[in-house]
């Protein structure tokens, strides 16, 4: 019934199948919604989070998704910028995954804040010395960008091809697309940095307090390096996942093997980058504010192991296996090794916002615990779900990836010369 | 011509633009936002002059003298006027409005029934009035009713027959006793606190043990042992073995008391043995003195002697009329029935909550709560001089409010009109002493105030204070050996004084863990072991006072064997059980 | 066609146009009647009274503000002129010893401390200055409070009202340099 | 020019809490919602329990009462805010906090290291009645933000109002005492201007006893705590594990 819709010379399930496929998502979304709206009705007191924990699932959330989400303007940059032409082949996909992972993230900042009411006062008050006025700007700022970076995807859209003066609109929006992409570059990594600032910038928390360049902490510079590192890596894994899901070849290995190149590269960067920030730290910046830095890591379950996770298993490994082009060549390995990166990056991000706030501060702290409540659980959910829907019906209507229609092509002429071969014999 | 869809959009596109360049959108923002300012349901704090009251607080005997700062007439903030107060009496102005105060009651039925029991009176049957804060004028009306009636009789607490002069001391050694923690005046206390070293015995590290120079943790229902060994009254070895102190310690205190003059030995109730102690430390007359009282009018003379409830004979109270509206210690409740009638005795209880005696009496009558109540204070245990202090009502007590004087005048037939102003009146009369006003600080001589003047004085906010009494001569030190009690598995040992307390100190036992809240206790690591416990368990716990359901937390300070519990009306120390739910 | 399609384009425009400037004002305030219509005017003359005599301060230094129903009755126990107002506030309130519920359209919201000891004693700062000429007035200024704020519009509000919104304050304070912080003027 | 600042004798302090229930009083926070606890409710000052990890009867306790440190130099919750609700007065060097501005996203409570912070998680109620003896000097703040010790603002108004209204340029420092300070019956805690050498509070902040939170985090806290025991002083200093049993009540 929704042929019309889709993409001409392209396969997709019917529609009965689709249903089905979204179905739980959407019942997973409603639940998430539902909690969403009982933190704002009825307060934060429905989180587990408290004084002490002023922040949670939620934030750690946030600086996750985004990490992963960077895969967007990366792509964008060596495409656009460094005209790494190969990855045209991917490039809506990055897009609609930024896409979904932005606005998943600031819709959890809305719910996560006490007075939703007042969000435009960041904007019409802004304190320039906050890392979190920074973050705010580059969000909302990047996000608008990114939409309009989609709307050509959208637009390209079988149906909606038909309306003429949409055609003209998306050819004239090409034409935007290397600003785009320029402004969007400056503007993630501006504020994948500043997300690295936020803590990086915490003088009273000298676990995570950082000292840098300028007005920048070095974590600035880590959470740029990091999540250049696994933008690649998440959009390797979501395309072999989109891959297995639909059944079907969407992009020729090569496009992968180079996205897993360029991450395995930068994550090599980024362990060696967070190596001497932690040595630094360590001898440094953590004993100056009074800290011996051992102690951070006798607090039970928060062992040295943690950071030897961080930088040896989730770092360097997968760093040698991307980097090693017959290992990169077997998509098991390629995508494993992405997946690594990708739980690397969020532990990075746990450690940076959870394991923080969970160290006594003061000599008659205790060391805290926090389980996020259901409502919490809930909220986080629904940011999946809604990022799975967006992903499928994007795939589904619009032409994530441009060479899916050829690879099809081949594979449909193989089969006809066989048959062709065949019926020579006989 | 027919209008299309894209006619609407288009139009809809016009209004849209337009609407930006009207003021409505961005107002509409900016007013959801002010509106969160007044979020509904936040109270607004009523706004009018500042004006100053002055009373005393009747919570606890100590009596401080209070500055009310008040909004019209409604006190908002309450102030030590010598210093500052406990955390109860800085929030008493609450009490009225506690969501447990008791408002209602049936006063003419309980009025009925208590005539009637009293008419049918058996002739051996009494009448008796329980009064948990003897040494008030009110006592004495209670008194003097009960002179009224046929076998009327007026119980009291055992009250400390001296009270103690901390500014002479040099050494003072606490048996128990919460020096520094509402036993007395804090703002006393903390002014002699300088002035002498402090030696607190004690199973806990409580407050007082905590900013004691020194802390001797002693076993449990050890103090008597302790203070007759340093009489000399009981062997030291003996009295080591009890407290479970070294010989060494005990007799290097008693040196130290006996060298470091003068010396002031106290426990909560300044038994007999730590009074004759003290005498024979040489302290009679300089830290320790009879306790002194105000003059009362002649008339009064005639007033029923106090009495011990161990001296009232078992089952012969027909009518109880107990008044906790002024709370002091209370009397364990099993102790009391015994000496009820087995058919149905009458017991009334004058009180602000349920809580107390409230549990065991046929009528519960709303007496007024602190700022509200017309009363006086008996002299504190740290009043060398005599004294008159009233509490005052800062605002107006509500309706359908008993007051227990006049019921029980009434129930005699004793016409009490205003027996306070009869007191002031009385000690006008005598000449003595001086009225100390708080406003402006300034002292006259009773001389030079007329009687009315003194009472109106004596109502504004002010003291009179007498002559200190001489000592006299000093009791004879005839101690009482201390009973060798077995001492049980787990002792269960008061943590606070119970007193009513407003909503806005769950501050300092929900919010924060610095007090002991109503359903926690706390014990040693190893004996919350024993109990199969660990901290935050839930438990309950059974003592002389009941069962309950608590919350368990871990404190190294507690002596083994011990769990420290917060202590309600009715609460004493004693056997207890804690066992996991 | 397109140009059909640019009329229907403007005239949505204007409706909205019309709508928010003109319409808007009058749906989001809520207008409240004063309990009495007082003339300032007529008591500056008559009774030659200044402000302070009946806006006074308190020993404290604190604003006693619209004064209380004895005041009034100082003078208006019985009828002092003829006119159907003063009959009316008598009757009202006099003589049932009923406070006027005033509608203090300067009242300042719960969070703003304001001290008239500190403007009028030490910065020698005129009433008409935040107030306008209220007191030459012959009618009281109808009290207009937001629907949705809840703040009267003196507070929070259009121009052309007398300067009492934070705005006018601020710009006063830097005129003057006396802008340190927040809560020099927020409680 | 004045820089406020307090001074706080731990061997004083007897932890009874008038302090914490004065400064409620005072500030209208409200009792606690049933659902608080240690780590959800509103203390601005906050009297902990600290001991020298003895076991009994060598255990020793002090009571060490904790409120916003006032923080001069880079002020760790000030900068943090997006929205200028945090903002250091020059002229007392007071800490405001704007709950009217503040949008309740916590950045300063996780910024600040002694934990001075409160966030309201409930919309504030009193019991039926009691809203009568809220103080007009202090605005209730709402569900959603973030609230912490001003050194009683309010008194600080009503100080400054009082002097002008007798036509005195500065204030009389007998006016402008915090309400935890007053209400102190130890007389433990000092209040002043650390400007002033003269006043009681500088003489104490310059004894070679006294000492400040977590110093070496250059935050210059304005609090100055003394004690003679050297066990009391280690709170001054990060946490050692294992250092002293963790207090577990208070």
């Amino acid at each position: 019934m929704d042929k019309e819709f889709i993409t001409r010379g392209v396969k997709r399930c019917s529609t009965r199948q689709f249903v089905l496929w979204i179905l739980p998502w959407f019942a997973l979304l409603a639940f998430g919604l539902f909690s969403a709206g009982l933190c704002l009705v009825k307060g934060l007191n429905q989180t587990n989070m408290d004084n002490r924990f002023a922040f949670g699932l939620w934030i750690f959330l946030d600086l996750t998704v985004i990490a992963l989400g960077a895969g967007a303007f990366f792509t964008g940059f060596l495409l656009y910028i460094l005209k790494l032409h190969e990855l045209r082949a991917v490039i809506n996909s990055a897009v609609v995954i930024g896409l979904v992972c932005y606005s998943g993230a600031v819709a959890v900042l809305a719910v996560g804040v006490g007075q939703p009411l007042r969000f435009w006062f960041t904007f019409w008050y802004p304190n320039v010395h906050s890392m979190l006025t920074e973050v705010t700007f580059c969000i909302t700022c990047y996000l608008t960008v990114l939409m309009i970076e989609y709307l050509p995807v959208v637009l390209k859209n079988r149906k909606l091809r038909q309306v003429p003066s949409f055609l003209v609109f998306e050819f004239e929006l090409h034409k935007l697309i290397y600003v785009l992409a320029g402004v969007g570059t400056f503007l993630s990594f501006f504020h994948q940095g500043s997300l690295g600032g936020l803590y990086g910038v915490l003088r009273g928390r000298p676990f995570a307090f950082r000292e840098g360049l300028a007005i920048w902490p070095s974590t600035f510079f880590l959470f740029i390096l990091s999540a250049a590192a696994v933008g690649p890596s998440f959009i390797v894994l979501t395309t072999w996942l989109a891959e297995k899901i639909s059944r079907k070849k969407l992009v020729r290995p090569q496009v992968l093997q180079l996205l897993g190149r360029i991450s395995g590269l930068l994550l090599a960067f980024y362990v060696l980058a967070k190596t001497v920030d932690t040595l630094v730290w360590i001898n440094r910046t953590s004993p100056d504010s009074g800290f011996p830095a051992v102690q951070y890591y006798s607090w039970k379950p928060f062992g040295t192991w943690i950071l030897f996770a961080e930088i040896v298993v989730f770092g360097l490994i997968p760093a040698m296996i991307l980097l090693a082009p017959r290992l990169r060549a077997r998509s098991g390995w390629l995508v494993s090794a992405a997946a690594l990166a990708c739980c690397g990056v969020g532990l990075n991000r746990f450690v940076q916002t959870v394991q923080t706030l969970a160290l006594p501060t003061l000599s008659f702290d205790k060391f805290l615990s926090y389980y996020p409540s259901w409502q919490e659980v809930g909220t986080f959910l629904a940011v999946v779900a809604f990022g799975v829907l967006v992903y499928s019906f994007s795939f589904r209507y619009f032409q994530l990836f441009p060479e899916e229609r050829e690879l099809q092509m081949e594979v449909v002429q193989e089969q006809e010369k066989e048959q062709l071969e065949m019926a020579g014999r006989f | 011509m027919t209008t299309t869809r894209r006619d609407l959009l288009r139009f809809a596109g016009g209004a849209a633009f337009g609407a930006f360049l009207t003021p409505a959108p961005w107002r509409l923002i900016t007013d959801t936002a002010l509106w969160s300012e007044n979020w509904p349901g936040i109270p607004r704090p009523a706004r009018g002059e500042i004006r100053t009251k002055f009373t005393h607080c009747s919570l606890c005997p100590a009596g401080c003298a209070v500055r009310a700062r008040c909004v019209g007439q409604q006190p908002v903030a309450l102030a030590g006027v010598f210093g500052g107060l406990c955390p109860f009496g800085v929030t008493a102005h609450h009490l009225p409005y506690h969501p447990a105060r008791l408002r209602q009651g049936p006063v003419k039925e309980a009025a009925a029934a208590v005539a009637a029991a009293i008419a049918k009176c058996g002739p051996r049957e009494r009448v008796a009035v329980l009064d948990l804060r003897p040494g008030r004028t009110a006592s004495w009306t209670y008194r003097r009713a009960m002179a009224g009636v046929r076998n009327g009789t007026y119980i009291a607490p055992a009250q400390p027959p001296v009270s103690v002069n901390l500014a002479n001391a040099r050494t003072v050694l606490s048996l128990g006793a919460p020096l520094l923690d509402g036993w007395c005046s804090p703002a006393n206390a903390f002014a002699a606190r300088d002035r002498f070293r402090l030696i607190q015995a004690e199973p806990v590290e409580s407050r007082t043990a905590s900013l004691a120079d020194t802390w001797l943790p002693i076993r449990t229902g050890s103090e008597q042992a302790l203070a007759l060994s340093l009489a000399g009254a009981l062997d030291t070895r003996d009295a080591a073995e009890r407290t479970g102190l070294a010989e060494r310690q005990i007799v290097d205190l008693a040196r130290e008391l006996k060298e470091n003059g003068p010396a002031l030995v106290i426990d909560c109730r300044m038994s007999q043995n730590v009074v004759a102690l003290n005498v024979d430390l040489g302290s009679w007359g300089r830290t320790i003195v009879p306790r002194p009282e105000a003059p009362v009018p002649a008339a009064w003379k005639t007033a029923a002697p106090p009495a011990e409830l161990a001296a009232v004979p078992d089952g012969s109270i027909r009518v109880l009329l107990i008044d906790e509206s002024a709370p002091g210690e209370y009397l364990p409740w099993n102790e009391i029935q015994k000496k009820l009638v087995s058919g149905n005795p009458l017991v009334v209880a004058f009180a602000c909550s349920r809580e107390g005696y409230g549990q065991h009496a046929q009528f519960v009558l709303p007496a007024a709560a602190f700022p509200e109540v017309t009363d006086d204070l008996p002299a504190a245990v740290d009043a060398v001089a005599p004294g008159f202090r009233l509490a005052t009502p800062l605002i107006p007590a509500p309706d359908g409010l008993v007051n227990p004087v006049d019921f029980v005048a009434g129930v005699a037939g004793l016409a009490a009109p205003d027996a306070l102003r009869q007191r002031a009146d009385a000690i006008h009369a005598s000449g003595k002493g001086k009225l100390v006003t708080y406003a402006d600080g300034k002292s006259a001589a009773v001389k030079e105030v007329k009687a009315d003047e003194f009472w109106k004085a004596l109502n504004a906010g002010a003291c009179w204070t007498g002559d200190a009494a001489q000592p006299g001569r000093a009791p004879g030190r005839d101690f009482s050996p201390a009973a060798e009690a077995a001492v049980p598995a787990l002792t269960a040992v008061a943590a606070e004084l119970a007193i009513a307390d407003s909503p806005l100190m769950s501050k300092v036992y929900q919010e924060s863990n610095l007090r002991l809240g109503p359903d926690r206790v706390a014990m040693h690591p190893r004996s919350a072991r024993e109990c199969g416990v660990e901290d935050g368990a839930k438990a309950t716990l059974e003592t002389s006072a009941g069962q309950r359901r608590v919350e368990v937390m871990i404190d190294s300070g507690i002596c083994p064997g011990v769990v420290l519990v917060a202590a309600r009306p009715g609460f004493e120390p004693g056997q207890a059980k804690v066992v996991r739910i | 066609m397109k140009i059909r399609g640019k009329i229907l384009f403007l005239a949505g425009a204007m409706t909205a146009l019309g709508a928010g400037w003109a319409g808007f004002p009058r749906v989001i305030y809520r207008s409240r009647p004063q309990p009495v219509d007082f003339s300032h005017k007529v008591h500056a003359e008559k009774a030659g009274s200044q402000c302070e005599d009946c806006h006074a301060f308190r020993d404290d230094g604190s604003f006693a503000g619209i004064p209380a129903l004895d005041k009034c009755a100082g003078c208006h126990a019985a009828a002092m002129g003829t006119t159907a107002a003063e009959k009316n506030f008598i009757e009202q309130y006099v003589t049932p010893q009923r406070e006027p519920q005033w509608a203090a359209n300067a009242r300042q919201p719960e969070n703003v401390y304001f001290s008239h000891a500190v403007h009028v004693k030490r910065g020698q700062v005129k009433c008409e200055q935040c107030h306008g000429p209220q007191g030459s007035s012959d009618r009281l200024p109808p009290y207009q409070v937001d629907r949705i704020s809840g703040y009267s519009r003196d507070i929070w509000g259009a121009g052309g009202r007398p300067g009492m919104t934070m705005d006018d304050c601020v710009a006063c304070h830097q005129k003057q340099g006396l802008e340190h912080s927040c809560l020099d003027c927020h409680k | 020019m004045k820089r406020y600042g307090m001074s706080i004798d731990v061997d004083r302090c007897n932890g009874c809490g008038a302090c914490m229930v004065a400064c409620a009083v005072e500030n209208n926070i409200p009792p606690a919602h049933q659902g608080a606890n240690d780590r959800k409710g509103i203390t601005w000052i906050r009297v902990y329990r600290v001991d020298n990890g003895e076991d009994f009867p060598d255990r020793r306790s002090a009571f060490v009462p904790v409120l916003c440190q006032q923080c001069g130099e880079h002020t760790p919750c000030a900068s943090v805010c997006p929205q200028q609700a945090v903002d250091v007065d020059p002229a007392t060097g007071i800490v405001g906090q704007m709950p009217e501005r503040c949008l309740g996203c916590r950045y300063c409570m996780a910024a600040c290291p002694y934990h001075a912070r409160y966030f309201n998680w409930w919309d504030p109620a009193w019991p039926a009645g009691m809203e009568k003896t809220l103080n007009p000097d202090v605005a209730l703040r709402m569900r959603g933000v973030v609230e912490k010790c001003n050194f009683c603002h309010g008194r600080w108004h009503a100080a400054k109002q009082r002097a002008a209204a007798a036509g005195k340029k500065d204030i009389d420092p007998a006016d402008y005492v915090p309400a935890c300070v007053d209400a102190c019956p130890t007389g433990a805690i000092r209040f002043g201007d650390l400007n002033d050498s003269a006043t009681a509070v500088a003489e104490d902040a310059r004894k070679p006893e006294s000492f400040r939170l977590l110093e070496k985090l250059h935050t210059d806290p304005k609090i100055y705590y003394r004690s003679k025991k050297d066990w009391v002083k280690e709170i001054a200093s990060a946490p050692r594990p294992g250092a002293r049993k963790e207090s577990l009540r208070g």
